[in-house]
């Protein structure tokens, strides 16, 4: 790879609300870095905090009663922190751009394409309407929307939802971003539909060189465009590590949870093996790992102490008490 | 695998709250947001008045003194004398024996007959709502006070009559919101549910679609009341509604306003009351709406 | 789109043959005679009756009704029973007070009700919105006849500020163009007539406003505040757009639909809210003439006044229905 | 195993009106299309296809609770077409219905023991019965007692679903019409319900049509399988068949547009073009035609209908059976 | 049509006082409740219409000044033969109307025509008894015997006659305007009296300009504005502000203040009214039992009653006002005794209580300031004796169908006297003839056919001792039956400038303008 300095770092990250029936935690020390070119999955079921990492990288976290907490993000190496609402809307859609799950209401029903187009191109390019105009046609065909010099004059509402989502894409590259956060682009559409798109994603990266960070809570999707991924449970990282590795080798038990209890074609099992349980109220975690009260290898020890992050030597990251036990055994014998 | 399930008992959220009821657990809602125990305060304070007035107030509220009229208020009467040198207050206090009677059956009359209306409009479609939705429209099509009058000129002032107008005035509103609600909780899997498990139209109307059409009715009726009072009370100061020596709040505004200049205080403190009750009835309608329903906005 | 309008309108046809329908019926349901009204204390019974067959009021009321319809139908509004004058003409003289006190009262209620709404909600939480909203609170909750009174009380009795009554002082000159006095003052550049017409109509305007300013605050606010919570509100943020825009544009565009309604319907309250605040500022408009002309059971003028308030009202909302339209380009119009 | 269940080209269309006061009918939107299916005591017969085409309202016309334009339904030999009222009702005894929504399928304002008991109060039965058979269900499907007295919102939504389960169950249905039931759940609660439905099916001898989009919940499921295309059935049969050997390019490329979980695993991706054309105004001959990569003339003209494929247990509507069998064979695996 | 005239003559009025409004002309704006319904005062009888025409038109004869002594106007002088049926008048000839035409007999005898074509013309129907059967009335021709002479021939004398000539409704308008203007000349009146009609909106105003080639006293101000201003409080507020002149119908807590102020004076109409609240004798119910009326009248404070008027009003004891000839003045009032009503009432079989109605006008009327006032502190003062009073309130034309209905028990009313004759009180408000249902001028519907003759004999009479001694006999009787409970005698107040001069106020309840003057 020609860069190998990340583009975008996150380290530590806490994100909390702070409702009045207590403290949500929603992010609570999330930490990774994406490369240029690169994709990072980010996996978990709802409500893991997935969404309001991605909305802590843009600072639009909604607020009150939404507040990043600690820790640090640094894009190209700068911290965002610290920078000013003025200066986070000149980053927001030029450097890092979004697009979000659901394509029929993420577009402003009331405007025309063109307009929510342009205006996007216009905030952050130095461009006349011309020649935004111009940009905002290149850019539908790129995403593949035929007859874009037509369809620009159309409004949401004339598009499908596969369509709309392309829109959104196209805004979304609108200015050539460094960054481009997918949350759960494909969830509301059909499989053939989906399959589209994420053809697209994987085409358009390649094209352009951007880090994706992709959050699904699908498995599959992470399989087909990832280059690693983090797994999330209950606003922590649980597992991190390349994608090859974690279908290979998966090391959290909520991950072996997942992989089982998810039907797949090519080899039928009699039965699922359902994680049981609910995912715990983020207002009131249990104590140790949260995950314990849900994990069939639960011991003792897990619900006292919440485990770190450990790393292997393949850049495998996992959190649980399983493995920190192994480390100290090896180093026993 | 019945271990399995029986791990959903994990949820914490079920196991924080114990025996509570939707209504409960509304009502709890109410009481713990400052505005609308504002309002239920003011409104308890109107119904506490009300039985007690006899108890509260200094003086008579009919008993007239002629040569005492336009006294400015002091500590004989407190919010001074009106123009036959009835003592103010006593007046206000009693009045609002008045203002809950009115409150109480405008609305039942509008809520009897929306709600009949609107749940029939709506749960039998075709037809029959064509039919009443027409009639709603043709109503809504005049303001509400003007038709009010008519109303009154049609079945002669008293305050009776001005309630019935009132009444009748409030029953599209209700009608409509009861309809789109019927639609709405009609549509609803738990409808497509009830029927699936073979039951009857009856059942469904009274058991399953009504019951979830309470909540804004019930908000709605709150919020009428307000209205409603406002509405009575205009009638009064036009002369169409309550009839002397009834010490209705409105009627006793508009008896005042000859002297606004010399005594204005006989306008003032009717009016206040007025505002003030209506105001409770609107904060409460407001927090019941916030705590039945977050969705249901008008 | 014209096609649209054509139906609505056509649709409007029920509606306007019911209300004609009350209104007639209404006021011959009106116990009292009619004849008596005009002749005054001092007629015989003979010149009564010679008048009830002239006004052909002992005709039975399916002839009346349909004499009443077809003369509408001509654009006659018939002869008021009281003061012989045409109604048409009558009405004609009186609207335009009406119009502009309602059109100001409207205007100040759009213009500050929404723009409370707007910032309440985008600083939800802050000292404008609870001040704002609670201000809301007492407007909806306002009897404007008190309100009405109270204004003259403090700034006509005590201060002198304002007038108390009435459109244009009498030593103020104004030629009369549209008849609403601030536009003519406007028109014929007199500034003195359009201060003295403005004064005049200060109090009665925020009077009437009071209530729906109020509920246009209240709605724009819970509109405004759900509409930013929409995802095309956060999609306007991811994308960078300045903070003014995405409030101003994309979220007020969204949320002044329902806003819109409102207004709409708003207008219905004011017709008749224009009643009791006519009658409180002496303002000589079609409000107070009506609700004379129901008392006074001049049935010409009732039916057709009330005719004519129903058509303006159904009228207005088929236009915010339009303006919707025009606003939401998700309705599909045919 | 017995025939239950037998539809005879179901047709449902919804009409279309205009005008606003004297209404007229110009056009209708066919969900469903002319759909024959038999199904057999005991099995589960899968039902999948794209958003919008007729999965649900084949379901709901099945049951009657929408009145079919056309076509005969035959339940245990006896045709149901047209029974009303009393009848009516006593089918209803054997035919139910799951939904999807886990939120909107019960009444939030009565509670568990209300909605549970219900049916049973509808069939006379006596109370005493009734709290034994509740206490039973509840425990068939994994809720404790002491919830009974709850209402739905203080559950989560897989328990909602367990409810939902539990009523349907109530008045011993052989045949249970489940539309969607685990599309709104997250995968570990998923494969929850999963199971639990499989035990149901065995522990009771239930007989399921399972409506889902998820082609691999449904291959896990089901033992047959039907694919649906604008309201028509355009494939049909054993699940392994089916799913192993597809022969209409709409299966195949529903088939290979599923993310699997498998991140080596590059297969061979048939992308289908555009969306799903307008069930109001479907297109001419084959409905799917406007998609197919393989279309020719004669797909344009005339209507496919099911054929069998000769030595399995399938069923397929395509004019170009054996030629897509020959072409996509060696890159299909 | 019409409209389009109407708009021009704003116009050029507008501009033109603009002009004026600089070069120092005098405008009086005078303040009232409510609009007149039409200038043609042949056709109305409300008094705010009345009000307006009393500028435009004169009448053959008229009012003094103060008084209801009759003055020459456009009638010169006049004569009447022995018998009383045949009235001749010599008429001006320098006098021609508004629109230019010259004023002749001719012009007489053609209004008097008109106003036998229909009801519509009320007054003549009622001063003259005209009818369908006779629609000309008591009037069985009038002449123009000359240029300026015309002739009334009667078919029976009337003594009140004279008198009745000089009422307002008998103004004579120009023939030309008539049929020019059609249906719409009650909006475009013109006649020959001291100001000219210009603009009239509805509801607002009407502005008059001085007739400079009047041919009595020509008017010291040049523009009359009449203006509309509903409530008492509000036209009382403008005048204070200075935006009037002057102003009538005032609520009578405001006097004190109008009193205190510098600015202000208070004039006040000498009487020649009375209001009353009249006991339905007809109906079935305790009224019938002249016992009861007499405790009623004993059981109200007419005193206390009296201090709501704030002033204004004088205790009445008969129905006719002592500034008239013919008031008996020995006649005694009940006075205030509730203990002896109370025995009155037991007598009557009412000791234990009984329920009545009291019907009332919602709006204040000049006999009557405050009607709802009064009826609430009546209500509570027979509340003493037991009588529960139920107050039915209607708008002042449904009160008068009510009450001429004779739906009520007890009625407020009052009565402004037309021409100065006893007569137009007595005969008109207590006799028999009047008290038919459904148009009764009498609503206590009171019969008393020994006062019927009294009053008819009064009629025919042309001895004026002799009419004297006839109605002061009446007034006994009418005392002792308590068909009323009368109630007062008022003078209307009115607030005006102090800078306006020569206001005179006349007893009928309206003047012309042309004497008075603004410093
Ligand atoms: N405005 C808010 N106020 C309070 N809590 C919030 C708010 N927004 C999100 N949360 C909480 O934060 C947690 C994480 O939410 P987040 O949206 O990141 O989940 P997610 O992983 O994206 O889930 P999904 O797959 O459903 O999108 C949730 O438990 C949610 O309840
Ligand atoms: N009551 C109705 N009136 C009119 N059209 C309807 C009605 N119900 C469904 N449709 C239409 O029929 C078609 C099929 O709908 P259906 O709900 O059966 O699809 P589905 O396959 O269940 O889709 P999904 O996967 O989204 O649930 C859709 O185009 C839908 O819009
Ligand atoms: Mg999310
Ligand atoms: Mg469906």
């Amino acid at each position: 790879m020609a860069d190998h300095l990340p583009i975008l770092e996150v380290e530590d990250l806490h994100t909390h609300f702070f409702t009045k029936s207590g403290v949500v935690k929603a992010v609570d020390g999330v930490s990774f870095s994406v490369k240029p070119g690169e994709t990072l999955g980010i996996v978990g079921e709802s409500g893991s905090g997935k969404s309001i990492t991605a909305m802590s990288i843009m600072k639009l976290v909604p607020s009150p009663p939404g507040r990043i907490v600690s820790g640090d993000i640094r894009f190209k190496g700068e911290s965002l922190l610290p920078k000013k609402e003025k200066e986070m809307r000149k980053i927001r859609g030029k450097d890092i751009s979004m697009i979000f799950q659901d394509p029929m209401t993420s577009l402003n029903p009331v405007f025309s394409v063109e307009k929510q187009m342009l205006e996007t191109i216009m905030t952050h390019e130095n461009m006349n309407k011309q020649q935004a105009r111009i940009r905002a046609i290149e850019l539908l065909d790129l995403v593949g929307i035929p007859d874009a010099a037509k369809r620009l004059k159309n409004y949401p509402h004339e598009f499908s939802g596969g369509m709309r989502q392309r829109v959104m894409i196209a805004m979304a590259l609108a200015c050539n971003p460094k960054v481009l956060i997918a949350d759960e682009p494909t969830t509301a559409l059909d499989v053939t539909i989906q399959a589209q798109i994420l053809d697209l994603l994987k085409k358009l990266q390649q094209e352009l060189g951007m880090a994706i960070i992709m959050i699904t809570h699908d498995l599959g999707v992470v399989a087909e465009v990832c280059d690693r991924v983090m797994v999330m449970y209950a606003g922590k990282p649980v597992e991190f590590s390349s994608v090859k590795e974690l279908f290979d080798k998966p090391k959290h038990p909520y991950t072996w949870g997942l992989l089982s209890s998810i039907p797949q074609i090519h080899n039928r099992k009699e039965r699922l093996e359902a994680i049981k349980g609910l995912p715990p109220d983020l207002r009131d975690l249990p104590k140790g790992c949260s995950f314990a009260p849900r994990c069939s290898h639960v011991k003792d020890e897990c619900l006292i102490k919440d485990p770190a992050l450990s790393e292997d030597e393949t850049d495998h990251f996992v959190r649980c008490l399983l493995y920190e036990q192994e480390e100290k055994v090896t180093v026993h014998e | 695998m019945a271990a399995e399930a029986k791990a959903d008992q994990m949820d914490p959220a079920i196991n924080r709250k114990k025996n509570s009821s939707l209504w409960l657990d509304s009502l709890s809602r109410v009481i713990k947001s400052k505005t609308s125990l504002i309002g239920l305060v003011i409104i308890t304070l109107l119904i506490v008045v009300a039985i007690f007035a006899p108890q509260i107030a200094t003086h008579s509220p009919t008993d007239q003194s002629i040569i005492d009229r336009y006294q400015s208020p002091s500590s004989e009467h407190l919010l001074g004398t009106d123009e036959l040198g009835r003592d103010i207050f006593s007046r206000i206090v009693y009045g609002s024996r008045i203002t809950i009677q009115i409150g109480v059956i405008t609305v039942g009359i509008s809520m009897i007959v929306g709600v009949f209306l609107g749940a029939v409009a709506g749960f039998f479609g075709r037809w029959v709502d064509q039919i009443i939705m027409r009639l709603i429209d043709i109503m809504m099509a005049f303001p509400s006070i003007l038709l009010a009058i008519a109303l009154v000129a049609v079945l002669g002032k008293s305050l009776t009559n001005a309630m019935i107008a009132v009444g009748i005035v409030g029953v599209p509103h209700f009608a409509r919101i009861v309809r789109s609600t019927v639609l709405s909780v009609k549509e609803t899997e738990y409808i497509e549910a009830s029927r699936v498990i073979g039951a009857k139209n009856g059942r469904i109307l009274f058991s399953h679609v009504l019951p979830n059409c309470l909540a804004p009715i019930i908000v709605q009726a709150t919020l009428t009341i307000g209205t409603a009072i406002l509405d009575a009370a205009g009638l009064s100061f036009l002369g169409l509604g309550a009839q002397p020596p009834l010490p209705e709040w409105g009627a006793m505004l508009s008896d005042g306003r000859s002297a606004l200049q010399t005594a204005p205080w006989v306008v003032m403190f009717p009016g206040f009351a007025i505002l003030l009750v209506v105001l409770g009835f609107n904060l409460l309608g407001d927090g019941l709406r916030d705590a039945l329903d977050p969705r249901l906005k008008q | 789109m014209l096609n649209y309008i054509i139906r609505r309108l056509v649709s409007l046809i029920p509606v306007i043959i019911g209300v004609s329908i009350i209104a007639f019926s209404l006021m011959h349901l009106v116990p009292g005679d009619p004849a008596r009204s005009i002749l005054g204390e001092k007629a015989t019974e003979a010149q009564l009756e010679m008048l009830r067959e002239e006004l052909n009021l002992n005709d039975p009321y399916i002839v009346q009704y349909g004499n009443f319809m077809g003369k509408i139908a001509t654009g006659d509004l018939g002869d008021s029973i009281k003061s012989k004058e045409s109604v048409a003409s009558e009405i004609g003289g009186r609207l335009p007070a009406t119009i502009e006190l309602t059109l100001f009262a409207m205007t100040i209620a759009v213009v500050i009700g929404v723009l409370a709404g707007v910032i309440a909600a985008v600083k939800q939480y802050s000292w404008f919105d609870n001040l704002s909203m609670s201000g809301a609170l007492f407007g909806v909750s306002m009897p404007i006849f008190w309100l009405g009174l109270m204004m003259i009380w403090l700034f006509s009795v005590e201060l002198n500020w304002l007038p108390p009554s009435g459109r244009l002082s009498n030593d103020i000159e104004l030629t009369k163009i549209t008849n609403l006095y601030l536009v003519d003052s406007i028109l014929t550049l007199n500034g003195t007539a359009f201060i003295d017409a403005f004064r005049h109509l200060l109090m009665p305007g925020l009077a009437l406003a009071t209530i729906p300013m109020a509920i246009i605050a209240r709605m724009t606010r819970s509109s405004m505040l759900e509409v930013m919570k929409q995802d095309y509100i956060r999609t306007a943020n991811a994308k960078g757009l300045a903070g003014r825009l995405v409030i101003f544009q994309h979220a007020l565009k969204n949320a002044s639909l329902p806003v819109l309604t409102v207004i709409g319907l708003q207008f219905g309250f004011l017709l008749g809210g224009a009643v009791l605040t006519e009658t409180i500022f002496s303002w000589p408009g079609v409000g107070r003439y009506v609700v004379d002309a129901i008392l006074s059971r001049d049935y010409p003028v009732v039916q057709s006044t009330i005719l004519i308030i129903a058509i303006i009202f159904v009228l207005v909302n088929l236009i915010t229905d339009i303006l919707y339209t025009l606003f939401d380009p998700r309705i599909k119009l045919d | 195993m017995s025939e239950l269940l037998r539809v005879q080209n179901l047709k449902k269309h919804f009409p279309i009106y205009k005008g606003a006061i004297f209404p007229k009918q110009t056009g209708a939107v066919q969900a469903v299309d002319g759909i024959s299916i038999t199904v057999n005591q005991g099995e589960t017969l899968g039902l999948v296809g794209e958003s919008g085409c007729g999965k649900s309202t084949a379901g709901r016309t099945i049951l009657k609770l929408l009145e079919p334009t056309d076509g005969k339904i035959f339940y245990k030999g006896q045709d149901i077409t047209d029974v009303k009222g009393e009848e009516l009702r006593k089918l209803r005894k054997e035919m139910q219905l799951i939904f999807q929504d886990p939120y909107a399928s019960l009444n939030p304002r009565k509670t568990i023991e209300q909605t549970v008991t219900e049916p049973m109060k509808i069939f006379g039965m006596s109370k005493e019965k009734r709290q034994q058979k509740l206490d039973k269900l509840l425990e068939v499907v994994g809720l404790d007692s002491y919830h009974k007295s709850r209402y739905p919102h203080e559950f989560s939504g897989g328990q909602r679903q367990r409810i939902g389960i539990a009523r349907a169950l109530a008045l011993d249905p052989e045949l249970i019409i489940c539309d969607e039931p685990v599309s709104a759940l997250d995968v570990s609660i998923q494969a929850q319900v999963i199971n639990l439905m499989e035990d149901l099916q065995k522990e009771f001898n239930l007989t399921y049509i399972f409506i889902a989009h998820d082609l691999s919940v449904v291959h896990h499921i089901s033992d047959r399988v039907a694919v649906m295309y604008l309201g028509e059935i355009v494939e049909i049969g054993d699940v392994e068949e089916l799913y192993g050997n597809p022969k209409h390019p709409y299966t195949k490329a529903l088939l290979s547009s599923i993310p699997e979980a498998r991140p080596l695993e590059k297969r061979e991706r048939i992308t289908l073009e555009g969306d799903l054309p307008s069930p109001s105004n479907p297109p001419q001959g084959c409905k799917f035609h406007t998609r197919c990569p393989w279309a020719e003339d004669i797909c344009k003209q005339k209507k496919p209908v099911l054929k069998q494929v000769p030595g399995a247990e399938h069923q397929v509507a395509c004019h170009l059976v054996k030629e897509v069998v020959e072409d996509t064979e060696a890159t299909l695996v | 049509n019409s409209e389009g005239e109407d708009s021009n003559s704003q116009d050029t009025t507008d501009s033109e006082s603009a002009e004026e409004g600089s070069g120092g002309s005098s405008t009086f704006v005078f303040g009232r409740g409510a609009d007149s319904e039409q200038l043609d005062p042949s056709k109305v009888t409300d008094g705010e219409s009345i009000y307006v025409t009393n500028q435009i038109y004169d009448t053959l004869v008229r009012y003094e000044q103060e008084g209801t002594e009759v003055v020459p106007a456009l009638a010169t002088e006049w004569d009447t033969s022995d018998d009383g049926l045949e009235w001749t008048f010599q008429l001006r000839d320098d006098v021609t109307f508004h629109d230019g035409t010259d004023f002749t007999a001719e012009d007489v005898v053609f209004n008097f025509e008109r106003w036998t074509e229909g009801a519509e013309y009320v007054y003549y129907g009622y001063m003259f008894g005209a009818s369908d059967e006779n629609p000309s009335g008591i009037i069985e021709n009038v002449e123009a015997t000359g240029d300026y002479e015309v002739t009334f021939t009667l078919s029976e004398p009337n003594a009140p006659f004279l008198n009745t000539l000089a009422m307002p409704p008998f103004g004579i308008a120009s023939p030309d305007a008539i049929e020019e203007h059609g249906d719409d000349y009650f909006k475009n009146p013109v006649g020959t009296g001291p100001f000219i009609f210009e603009e009239w909106k509805q509801d607002d105003s009407i502005t008059l300009s001085k007739n400079e080639d009047y041919f009595g006293e020509t008017a010291k101000v040049d523009t009359v504005i009449f203006r509309v201003i509903p409530d008492n409080g509000a036209r009382f507020m403008e005048l204070q502000s200075g935006s009037i002149d002057a102003m009538n119908g005032m609520n009578p807590q405001d006097i004190q203040q109008a009193e205190d102020d510098e600015a202000l004076q208070i004039i006040r109409r000498p009487s020649m009214n009375v209001s009353y609240m009249a006991m339905n004798t007809d109906k079935e119910g305790p009224l019938k039992d002249k016992k009861v009326r007499q405790a009623i009248n004993l059981a109200i404070d007419k005193e206390k009653l009296l201090s709501l008027f704030e002033g204004i009003g004088k205790p009445a004891k008969n129905p006719m006002p002592p500034s008239l000839w013919g008031y008996n003045d020995d006649v005694e009032d009940y006075g205030y005794d509730v203990e002896e009503a109370k025995s009155l009432l037991a007598e009557a079989g009412y000791g234990d209580g009984m329920s009545i109605t009291l019907y009332t006008m919602s709006n204040p009327r000049p006999y009557l300031p405050q009607p709802k006032f009064a009826a609430q502190a009546i209500q509570e003062m027979l509340k003493e004796v037991n009588v529960d009073v139920e107050i039915v309130e209607n708008e002042w034309d449904s009160h008068l169908s009510a009450t001429e209905n004779g739906d009520h028990d007890m009625a407020f009313l009052g009565w402004t006297g037309d021409n100065g004759d006893p007569d137009n009180f007595l005969y008109v408000l207590l006799d028999k003839d009047n008290a038919k249902k459904g148009s009764a001028g009498n609503i206590a519907f009171y019969k008393n056919d020994e006062l019927h003759d009294i009053l008819k004999q009064a009629q025919t009479e042309l001895d004026q001792e002799k009419r004297v001694g006839l109605y002061e006999e009446a007034q006994e009787i009418i005392h002792e039956d308590a068909p009323w409970f009368p109630i007062a005698h008022t003078t209307p107040p009115l607030a005006v400038k102090k800078e306006v001069q020569n206001y005179i106020p006349h007893p009928t309840g309206s003047e012309p303008f042309n004497y008075l003057e603004l410093n």
